[in-house]
């Protein structure tokens, strides 16, 4: 505190008295020294604290770590502005400043006398807070799926026929009316059972009233086939709730099948994603609740028609093969019957041929091969015999004309030797023979002279004496 | 809910049951007693079609 | 179907006759026989058939 | 079976007996009586045919 | 059989003789009676083969 | 064959008769004689084939 | 024979006559004798042997 100040008064104990008023000139004035000019701050907007009335607004602004406040601090925004700021956000974001939003801010820091300390916000930059929210809806899908409860409303069972609905909507939206109107239109209507959970769907209120809802369903939860979210007629605008990660959170996790149809956005919401369908509008949804009500019949219709047709279709094709094979039972009896009588007129015929063939093979043999046989060898030996018999009359002709030529050879011999010794044959050469006494004289010595000799010539005889003799 | 409504399952047994006798995998032993509960199935599955709120409640009351 | 032979083993039967008969697996002194079984069978098969059917025509008829 | 030869053991007994024509390993002496049994044979197998015949055709036509 | 010579008897008979004439062990004197024998023999296995041949072709007429 | 030599005798004798005149141990007084014979019993030996020739000729003309 | 003498007899009479007449054992006186009966001898045979040569030459010629 200077000692400057106007107000200041002294005691005769020493101490300086100041008033009040004093007080906060002087904080004043050390503040505007202290944060002279215009800051840029982040912040997230705890309450925005919007007065209709006035038309000004007295944001709460905090800053969370690890989702604790470890900073807080009232702002103002005086109405003028705040229109300009909320067009800005409208035009940019879709969404109008709300509760919960990450901002950055261009602010005075200054102290009041009356209100203490003030942070006027001048401007507020809505490209950062549709940043931020990019990143939260990020953050959000990364907590979730670090939780591994992304999915876990996905795979929930979603029932073929949803009868029994728990609606989260406002009975006065044209999103309820336009649900019930496509549903009025089914011919299942009667099957199906709303129970409405009326809700905010938007705004600064949606989260917790969404989650409220929730968990009245939750109670009773077995008594339906699952959630449906209806936002509709809302615009585009205020749908940031759903980016919300505890809303996610309880959607993800909850025990039936939750789906939305909270309008169109130019991203899809977390709620959207984790949800187990988004069919984007309220009439798509009721359109999705009652064609799971047609497919269901067409497909009972269409088995009700196969099982008429096959079942009455399956047993003429029995009859029709009872038929087939009554007749190959016909067809294959009287064929075998056939095939047997025609082996068993095979067989006799070949009977027949080979026993002909037989006794004519035996008639050949016995009435031309033995005969011929008998013939042949007959003939051989008769060759034989004749041969001998030709051999023999041949010897005998050679050996008898043989005998009769030696024997008149031998003869003739004969004859030729008599004849050489007939002295008649020697008489007639001019020999002749002398006999003394009749007999042939030989030697001289055989004679003495005056033997009388004969001499036998060939023409006659002579006698002769001898007269002498001489010796040689 | 994670289990599955008596209708489901029926009408999955009735289509299988078309199925078999489409596919002649039915024999014509147990033809009729397979007609006669696709017959079952069927009627069934119809009533839970067009049962009114309060009857489905009523459905729902005793299959729990 | 201890007692009753059902009608696919009945079928199963049919068509064995009938192919013994045709690879002359059968002798001609069985012959006469097997035909006889085979026509039983053929027999009881349609009494089956029909049975079956009048049983599938009252449920499906039943059914509508 | 055991009085009254089968078709088959008759048909084996007449293809015997051809065979035994057939090798020569018959006899003229026996040839007619070999040959009056196989005829006697193919009789008897032919009135079997006959009956198996005509009672096929009586099932057959029962059952059509 | 024990009475008549069968035909396969004859037969072998009338082989022998064919045999000792082809082997020339047969005396001439000898060689006309059994010429003589075998074509005896000859003419008694044609007829037993002739009745043989009318019987089995008797059989075979009946038969076919 | 008591009464008339056979052939085989006759063969015999010839054979003897042929033997003796080869051996020259006979006497030009038999050799006509013995001439004679022999041929004579040539004559008869050949008649004897003759006739048998013919027999066997006759046996096999009647039996082709 | 007894009262002809055989061709033998008379060619051994005739050598004996030759040998006596180369002998010189003969006389003169006989030896004409004997010579003549030589030559009468040698008449006999040759006419014996004439014979004896056209019969076997016959019977040949008529054998052949």
């Amino acid at each position: 505190m200077t000692s400057t100040s106007a107000a200041q008064n002294k005691q005769g104990d020493g101490r300086k008295i100041f008033p009040l008023s004093k007080l906060t000139e002087s904080i004043s004035v050390q503040m505007d020294k202290s944060f002279p000019g215009e800051y840029w701050i982040t912040a997230e907007v705890n309450k925005l604290n919007y007065y209709p009335h006035s038309g000004n607004c007295h944001p709460a602004l905090v800053e969370k770590s690890e989702g604790r406040i470890i900073a807080e601090l009232k702002a103002f925004i005086q109405s003028g502005r705040y229109r300009e700021i909320q067009n800005k956000f409208t035009s940019t974001l879709g969404n109008s400043l709300s509760d919960g939003m990450q901002i950055l801010f261009k602010c005075k820091v200054g102290f009041h006398s009356l209100y203490g300390l003030t942070l006027n916000i001048i401007d507020i930059e809505p490209a950062y807070t549709l940043g931020e929210m990019a990143r939260m809806r990020l953050e959000a899908l990364k907590k979730l799926k670090a939780e591994g409860i992304l999915d876990t409303n996905k795979s929930v069972h979603l029932p073929l026929l949803l009868r029994r609905i728990a609606v989260i909507s406002v009975e006065t939206s044209k999103g309820w009316r336009d649900f019930n109107s496509v549903l009025d239109a089914c011919p299942f209507r009667n099957s199906i059972k709303l129970t409405l959970y009326p809700a905010l769907l938007q705004g600064d209120q949606a989260v917790s009233s969404i989650l409220g809802a929730l968990e009245n369903i939750h109670i009773d939860h077995h008594q339906y086939d699952c959630v449906a979210i209806l936002r509709g007629g809302g615009g585009e605008t205020g749908l940031d709730c759903y980016d919300n990660y505890k809303l996610a959170k309880a959607v993800c996790l909850f025990p039936l099948p939750v789906l939305t149809g909270i309008g169109h956005a130019t991203n899809l919401t977390v709620v959207e994603q984790v949800a187990y369908g988004n069919l984007i509008t309220p009439t798509a949804l009721g359109r999705f609740v009652t064609d799971r009500f047609d497919a269901f019949a067409e497909r009972l219709m269409a088995a009700t028609r196969s099982l008429k047709n096959l079942s009455r279709g399956l047993l003429p094709l029995q009859v029709h093969k009872l038929e087939l094979y009554k007749n190959s039972l016909a067809k294959v009896g009287q064929q075998r019957v056939r095939k047997s009588r025609e082996l068993l007129l095979n067989t006799s015929r070949r009977v027949e041929v080979i026993v002909k063939s037989l006794l004519e093979q035996t008639t050949a043999s016995l009435s031309y091969q033995l005969p011929a046989r008998l013939g042949e060898a007959y003939r051989r030996l008769a060759i034989a015999q004749t041969a001998i018999l030709d051999k023999s009359a041949n010897r005998l002709t050679a050996q008898a004309t043989a005998i009769c030529r030696e024997r008149i050879h031998r003869l003739a011999f004969l004859a030729e030797k008599v004849r050489l010794l007939d002295p008649a044959h020697t008489l007639k050469r001019g020999y002749s023979i002398t006999l003394n006494n009749g007999k042939p004289v030989k030697s001289v010595n055989d004679l003495i002279p005056g033997d009388t000799l004969e001499t036998i010539f060939a023409e006659g005889k002579t006698t002769s004496t001898v007269n002498t003799i001489k010796h040689e | 809910m994670s289990k599955k409504a008596t209708y489901e399952e029926q009408i999955v047994e009735l289509e299988n049951i078309i199925r078999e006798i489409e596919d002649e995998s039915i024999s014509v032993d147990e033809l009729a007693a397979k007609v006669k509960r696709a017959a079952e199935l069927i009627r069934k599955c119809q009533s839970v079609l067009q049962a009114t709120s309060k009857e489905v409640d009523d459905i729902l009351k005793d299959m729990l």
